[in-house]
C-alpha cells in the first residue's frame, strides 16, 4: 500500500430480532450517529460514505438510494457494495482503499440488515433457476450438508460444536449490542434445542437480526487527530470461489479461500504462530461447526484438532487467542452489518473501548468475513502504524 | 418457535405495548425471463429429448462439471466438450431440513421435513444438491448409492427429477 | 444460436414484504388516519420543516423531535400525467402525480392529483388533500390532492 | 491539484447492445472479458482484482455478482462488486489503484434489461414508507423532473426531441449501438405519450449488454500500453455525489449532486472552463431532457441555457462540444452498464480509435454516469491523453 488508513471510530445499534420503532434508514442513521459521536466528529467532516446490505433479503433495488441519507451521504461520495454474506467485510475493505486513496481523509462505512422487514431464507434460495433454485435450502440446509461431510472427515462431535455455541453466547453477555443474551446457556441446552437441519440445532445457528454497524476510517495524517489508539490496517485480502454449492466437495474441511487468504496475509506480516501472534480474532461463523472448520483453515490448530482447541479453552475469553469476544455472528447476525461488526469489534479492542468484553493489551487483531458458500475476506488490524 | 420469536415474546418492551408502531405491506411479484444460453439449452435438450444428463467437460484438465457451464475456472478455458453422466451417484453429504421458510417461487412455505444430499453422479467431478426420497436420518449415510426418480412427464427443467432414491448395488 | 432455439425459463419472485415505517412515520400515518392531519418535523439545526417527516434531517444529520402541523392545502410545484400502465400504479392510468409544497412546509411532498382536468393542470395552482374514507395508516390514506 | 498518482486505462471492450434474449449473464460478460484482455494485450492471470457492477433485482437473483466469478477469472482471485451504475465501479477501481492495493484492475458492468420489467424493478428503488406505494418508478419521476424543468426555465418538448434525433443519428456511426434511427423532431413528438412530457422516443429502449475496462497504475499502464503501441489514457479527475432520496426534498431542476460531482472532477483535472477545455462529452441520458439538464449541471452553460445549446448545434458532432457521438443511452445501453459505456467511449475518443464516431483531436473527454431516480447520484470522470 502507498498510504495507510486506520479505523478510528465505531457505532452500532442494539441488535435485536425486530426493530418496530425504526425503519431501515433510521437504523443506519443510529449507527452512523454513534460512530460520529465516538470520534467527536460532525457529519460535515466525513468525505465519503460506503454502504452495504443484501438487496433481496428486504426486496430493495439500490437500497442505498433510500438509506445512505441516514448515513450522512448527502452531497458526498457514496457507493454500495454487495457481495453476498461477505458484503460487510467487502465494504470494510472498500472503505480501506477509499481512505488510503489519498483522495478522502475520513470515510464512513455502514452495513445493515433488517431481517424483520424481509425474508432472508427465501432471499438465499434465489440462486440459478436452471439449477438449484427449487432445492436451495438457505443457510441451515446448505450448512447442514457440508457439516455431515465435515464431521465424517474430521471426527468433530455435536458436543464440540455446542461448546462453540456456548462460548459465543457467554461472550455476548458482555456485549450490550449483541442480539442474543442467553445467560443460562449450556452445552446441554444447545444439544436439546430443536433440530433445524441435521445436525444443526437451533442454538448452533446464528439468529436473524435487525441491526446496523458503522466504522469510520481516517487517512494516516488524520487518524491521530481523532483517535488516541487508531486501529491501523496492516493487510486486507479477498478470495472468491465458484458459485455453486455442489462444486465444493468437503467444503468446510477444504475451504481453500480461507487457507489462501491466511497463507498470504501471514506471510506478508510474518505470522508463523497465529494463536500466539494475534491477540483477538473476530471471525464470521454463521454456525457453530463453521468456527471449528475455520480454526483449522486459519492455522489456529493442526488439521482435525479444532475440537480439541475449543475443549482446551484456547479460544475462550481467558484463552490464548480469544475468538469473537463480541459473541460473534452466532449471537448477532444482521447479514449486511455482520462483516462490518467484525471489523468494528476488532477495532474496539485496539481502541481499548470494548468494555466488559475487552481483552487486555490488544495489539494485533484478525478480522474475517465469509459468504456465498466459500468466499472470504480477511483483514489484520494493529495498534502500531 | 425460533430464537427470534422466543426473544420477541420475552423481550416485548413496555414501550411497544403502549405505542402503536406501523408497518406497510408491499407484495413483491417480479417476473424474469431467463435464457439457458448455449450450455443449459444443450443440457436440457439432451435431458428432455434423450433423458440424458450431460456435464461440461474441460478438454484441458478433463474435469466434468455439473451444472454445465461456459468455462473451466481452473484452466480459464471455454468448455466445448460434453460428457454423459449417470443418473446414479454417491451421497457425499446429507441432511434433513426441518426449518420452514417461504419459497420465493410460490410465495408459500416449502413443506418440511425433507431429505437432501450432495450427490456425486457417476461421471461428474462436482456434486448436485437435490432432494432425497428418504427423510429418515437413520437410513442415511455418506457413501450410500442413490438414483434419480424421474417424473412421468419430462418438461425440461431440474424438477423433472422428483428426488433421489437410495439403492442397493 | 438463434433466439428461438434457446431454452427459456420464466421465473417469478413472489414475496410478501412488510416494512416497519419507524416511530416518526408511524405518528405521521396515525395522524393521517385518525385526525386527517398532516404533520411535519422541524430540524433543530437548520430549522426546515420536513414533510413527510423523518427521524433525521438529511442535510444536517441531526435528530428531529419537534412536531409541526402543516396545512392540508398547498401549491403545485410540478406534475406529470402517467399514461403507460404498470401493475404498481395505485390507480388506473392516466394518472397525474404532483410535487406539492404544503403551506408551512419547507420540503415538497409527492402525491397523486385527482378531481382534475388532466389538460388544465398548471404549476402554481392551489391544491388540497382529499382523504380516503377507509384509512389504514399509510401514505395512501391521502387519496389525492384536488385543485381548489 | 491532481490525483496523487496517475491511473491509466489500458483496455476497453463493449458488447453490441440490443436484446440478447438467448444469452446468459456469463456469456454476455465473457464477450467483454475476452475483448478487454485482447484490447489490453493481457492474460486473465495479469488481473489482480475485479470490480464488477450489477444489481440483484435486475438480475433476478441473490448475490448475482457471483454469476461473473468464473468468467472474470476470480476463482481463487480477488473480486468485489459495486451495486451502482458501472462508472462507479471504475471510480472504485481507481481508488483501489491509488491506494497501492493493486496495480491492474478489471472493471465490468452487465445488465440484461430485457430479463425483467423495467417499471417494476425501478418501483422497488423508492422507499417503502412514503414513495413506493404511490407507484412511482423511473418513468413517472422523470416526468415530474422534465415538466418542472420546462416550467422553470422555459425549455420545450421540441428541444428534448432534438436530443433524441441527434443521438439516434449519431448511433449510425457506432457499431455497438442498438438503435440508430433516422427520425425527425415530429416523429419524437408524435410518439406515444408515456408520462407527460416524456414520449416513447424520449426514452432509452430496453436493452442488454456489458462493458469492461482495465485500469492500471502509472508504471504498469505505460508498460501495458507500450506493448500495444499506445499511450494509456489517463484518469485526470473524478467525482461522485449523492443527493436526497425524497423527490420532494430536491429541486429536481438544479441537479445539485451533479454540480458537486463535476466540481470535484474538474478540480482534480484542472478544468476551469469545461466547454472550452473538454473536447467531447459522453453523458448518461435515459431520457432525452436529461442530456440538457445534465449539461447545465456539468457547467457547460448557464442554468436553463441547454435548450440553446441543442438549438444552435453546439452539441452536434461538429459543434463546440460534441455530446454523445456514440448515440448515448437513447440509442440503447442498459441501466447499470450505461455509465461505464460512456467511460469506454470517452477513452476510445482520447485514443483516437473511435472509428466513424471519432471527434478530431480529442485531448480531454468527459464521461458521466447516474444512479437512482431523477439523477439522485451522479459520477463524473475526466480522461485525457
Amino acid at each position: 500500500m502507498k498510504r495507510n488508513a486506520a479505523i478510528i471510530a465505531t457505532g452500532q445499534t442494539k441488535h435485536q430480532s425486530k426493530r418496530n420503532d425504526a425503519n431501515q434508514a433510521e437504523m443506519v442513521f443510529e449507527a452512523a450517529r454513534r460512530a460520529l459521536e465516538d470520534a467527536q466528529l460532525e457529519m460535515k467532516d466525513i468525505d465519503a460514505v460506503i454502504t452495504d446490505n443484501m438487496e433481496l433479503f428486504e426486496g430493495r433495488a439500490l437500497p442505498d438510494m433510500w438509506v445512505a441519507e441516514g448515513a450522512g451521504a448527502y452531497m458526498k461520495h457514496q457507493l454500495k457494495i454487495a457481495t453476498g454474506g461477505t458484503s460487510g467485510s467487502s465494504a470494510v475493505i472498500a472503505g480501506y482503499y477509499t481512505a488510503a486513496s489519498g483522495l478522502f481523509d475520513l470515510v464512513m462505512v455502514v452495513g445493515f440488515e433488517k431481517h424483520s422487514d424481509g425474508h432472508t431464507f427465501a432471499g438465499m434460495t434465489l440462486t440459478n433457476p436452471f439449477w438449484d433454485r427449487p432445492i436451495a435450502s438457505a443457510a441451515p440446509g446448505n450448512f447442514a450438508l457440508s457439516i455431515t461431510e465435515y464431521m465424517a472427515s474430521r471426527g468433530v462431535t455435536q458436543e464440540q460444536a455446542a461448546m462453540v455455541a456456548v462460548k459465543a453466547r457467554k461472550n455476548a453477555l458482555n456485549n450490550p449490542y449483541a442480539h442474543l443474551h442467553i445467560p443460562d446457556i449450556t452445552v446441554e441446552k444447545v444439544l436439546n434445542s430443536r433440530m433445524i437441519a441435521y445436525p444443526i440445532h437451533l442454538l448452533d445457528m446464528c439468529p436473524q437480526s435487525d441491526g446496523a454497524c458503522a466504522i469510520i476510517y481516517a487517512s494516516e495524517k488524520k487518524a491521530k487527530e481523532f483517535c488516541e489508539n487508531p486501529a491501523w490496517v496492516k493487510a486486507a485480502i479477498t478470495r472468491h470461489d465458484t458459485p455453486y454449492l455442489g462444486d465444493h466437495i468437503d467444503r468446510l474441511a477444504t475451504i481453500r479461500t480461507i487457507r489462501e487468504c491466511s497463507r498470504i496475509i501471514y506471510k506478508k506480516l510474518g505470522i508463523t504462530d497465529p494463536v500466539k501472534q494475534f491477540d483477538v480474532a473476530e471471525i464470521y461463523e454463521p454456525v457453530s461447526y463453521a468456527e471449528l472448520a475455520w480454526y483449522e483453515a486459519m492455522g489456529f490448530c493442526e488439521e482435525g484438532e479444532a475440537g480439541k482447541l475449543i475443549e482446551d479453552g484456547v479460544t475462550s475469553m481467558d484463552g490464548e487467542l480469544p475468538v469473537n469476544p463480541s459473541g460473534g455472528v452466532l449471537s448477532t447476525n444482521p447479514v449486511g452489518a455482520s462483516g462490518v461488526i467484525r471489523a468494528a469489534e476488532g477495532a474496539l479492542q485496539i481502541h481499548g473501548k470494548a468494555g466488559k468484553r475487552q481483552v487486555p493489551d490488544v495489539e494485533t487483531v484478525l478480522v474475517h468475513g465469509y459468504g456465498v458458500y466459500t468466499w472470504c475476506d480477511m483483514m489484520v488490524l494493529s495498534s502500531h502504524l | 418457535m425460533s430464537v427470534n420469536e422466543k426473544e420477541k415474546e420475552k423481550g416485548k418492551g413496555k414501550e411497544e405495548d403502549e405505542e402503536e408502531l406501523l408497518r406497510v405491506s408491499i407484495n413483491m411479484d417480479l417476473e424474469y425471463r431467463w435464457s439457458g444460453g448455449s450450455y443449459f439449452t444443450k443440457f436440457y435438450k439432451a435431458w428432455k429429448e434423450e433423458r440424458k444428463i450431460l456435464g461440461s467437460k474441460c478438454s484441458s484438465c478433463g474435469r466434468v462439471y455439473l451444472p454445465p457451464r461456459l468455462l473451466c475456472a481452473k484452466c480459464y478455458k471455454k468448455i466445448d466438450e460434453w460428457a454423459e453422466i449417470s443418473d446414479k451417484g454417491t451421497v457425499r453429504a446429507y441432511t434433513v431440513v426441518y426449518q420452514p421458510f417461504i419459497d420465493p417461487r410460490t410465495g408459500k412455505p416449502r413443506p418440511v421435513p425433507y431429505g437432501m444430499a450432495l450427490i456425486q453422479l457417476d461421471g461428474a467431478d462436482t456434486t448436485i444438491n437435490y432432494f432425497l426420497e428418504e427423510n429418515d436420518l437413520s437410513k442415511m449415510r455418506i457413501g450410500m448409492r442413490v438414483q434419480a426418480v424421474w417424473r412421468d412427464e419430462i418438461e425440461g427443467n431440474i424438477t423433472d427429477i422428483k428426488y433421489f432414491r437410495i439403492i442397493e448395488e | 444460436m438463434k433466439e428461438e432455439e434457446a431454452v427459456i425459463l420464466s421465473t417469478r419472485i413472489l414475496l410478501p414484504f412488510t416494512y416497519s415505517v419507524g416511530r416518526i412515520a408511524s405518528r405521521f400515518f396515525i395522524e393521517l388516519r385518525d385526525n386527517k392531519k398532516i404533520m411535519g418535523v422541524k430540524c433543530p439545526k437548520c430549522g426546515r420543516v420536513l414533510v413527510p417527516p423523518r427521524r433525521y434531517c438529511g442535510k444536517c444529520l441531526s435528530e428531529t423531535s419537534e412536531w409541526v402541523e402543516v396545512g392540508d392545502k398547498g401549491t403545485l410545484v410540478a406534475y406529470t400525467v402517467r399514461y403507460s400502465s404498470s401493475p404498481n400504479l395505485p390507480k388506473e392510468p392516466p394518472l397525474a402525480y404532483g410535487i406539492i409544497k404544503l403551506d408551512g412546509a419547507d420540503t415538497n411532498i409527492v402525491h397523486i392529483l385527482g378531481e382534475v382536468d388532466l389538460d388544465a393542470i398548471k404549476p402554481g395552482m392551489r391544491v388540497q388533500a382529499v382523504f380516503k374514507e377507509e384509512r389504514e395508516g399509510s401514505i395512501l390514506d391521502i387519496d389525492h390532492f384536488k385543485p381548489i | 491539484m491532481g490525483l496523487p498518482e496517475r491511473v491509466g486505462v489500458v483496455g476497453v471492450a463493449q458488447t453490441k447492445y440490443g436484446l440478447k434474449r438467448n444469452q446468459t449473464i456469463p456469456e454476455v460478460a465473457y464477450e467483454v472479458v475476452t475483448g478487454v484482455l485482447d484490447d489490453a494485450g493481457l492474460n486473465i492471470r495479469d488481473i489482480e482484482n475485479v470490480v464488477s457492477s450489477s444489481v440483484d433485482l435486475w438480475d433476478g437473483a441473490t448475490a448475482s455478482g457471483a454469476f461473473l466469478t468464473e468468467v472474470v477469472g476470480a476463482v481463487m482471485g480477488s473480486e468485489t462488486r459495486v451495486s451502482e451504475d458501472g462508472i462507479l465501479a471504475a471510480l472504485h477501481a481507481t481508488l483501489n489503484i491509488l491506494s497501492g492495493g493493486f496495480d491492474v484492475v478489471m472493471v465490468i458492468a452487465h445488465c440484461l434489461g430485457s430479463r425483467g420489467s423495467h417499471y417494476d424493478i425501478t418501483n422497488w428503488v423508492f422507499d417503502p414508507v412514503y414513495q413506493q406505494k404511490l407507484g412511482l418508478d423511473y418513468l413517472s419521476s422523470a416526468g415530474l423532473q422534465a415538466s418542472w424543468y420546462m416550467d422553470k426555465y422555459g425549455l420545450s418538448e421540441e428541444q428534448f426531441a432534438k436530443v433524441s434525433v441527434k443521438n439516434h443519428k449519431n448511433a449510425f456511426n457506432n457499431p455497438y449501438a442498438y438503435q440508430p434511427l433516422n427520425i425527425s423532431v415530429d416523429d419524437v413528438l408524435s410518439s406515444e405519450m408515456l408520462s407527460y412530457p416524456i414520449k416513447a422516443l424520449d426514452t432509452a429502449p430496453v436493452s442488454d449488454g456489458a462493458c469492461a475496462l482495465i485500469l492500471a497504475s502509472e508504471e504498469r499502464a505505460k508498460e501495458i500500453a507500450r506493448e500495444k503501441g499506445r499511450e494509456p489514457v489517463w484518469i485526470k479527475g473524478l467525482g461522485n455525489c449523492y443527493d436526497s432520496h425524497y423527490l420532494g426534498d430536491r429541486d429536481l431542476t438544479e441537479c445539485e449532486a451533479l454540480t458537486v460531482a463535476a466540481r470535484k472532477a474538474y478540480e482534480l483535472a484542472g478544468v476551469e472552463n469545461p466547454i472550452k477545455e473538454i473536447d467531447v462529452a459522453e453523458i448518461s441520458e435515459p431520457f432525452s431532457y436529461q442530456e440538457l439538464l445534465w449539461l447545465e449541471g456539468l457547467g457547460f452553460c448557464e442554468r436553463g441555457g441547454a435548450g440553446k445549446l441543442i438549438d444552435e448545434g453546439v452539441t452536434e458532432t461538429d459543434g463546440e462540444i460534441p455530446v454523445n457521438p456514440s448515440g448515448g443511452m437513447l440509442s440503447g445501453n442498459p441501466y447499470i452498464v450505461a455509465g461505464l459505456t460512456r467511460l469506454a467511449e470517452a477513452v476510445e475518443q482520447c485514443r483516437g480509435e473511435a472509428g466513424d464516431r471519432q471527434i478530431p483531436g480529442v485531448e480531454t473527454a468527459l464521461a458521466h454516469g447516474t444512479t437512482g431516480p431523477c439523477g439522485q447520484m451522479h459520477c463524473v470522470v475526466i480522461v485525457g491523453r
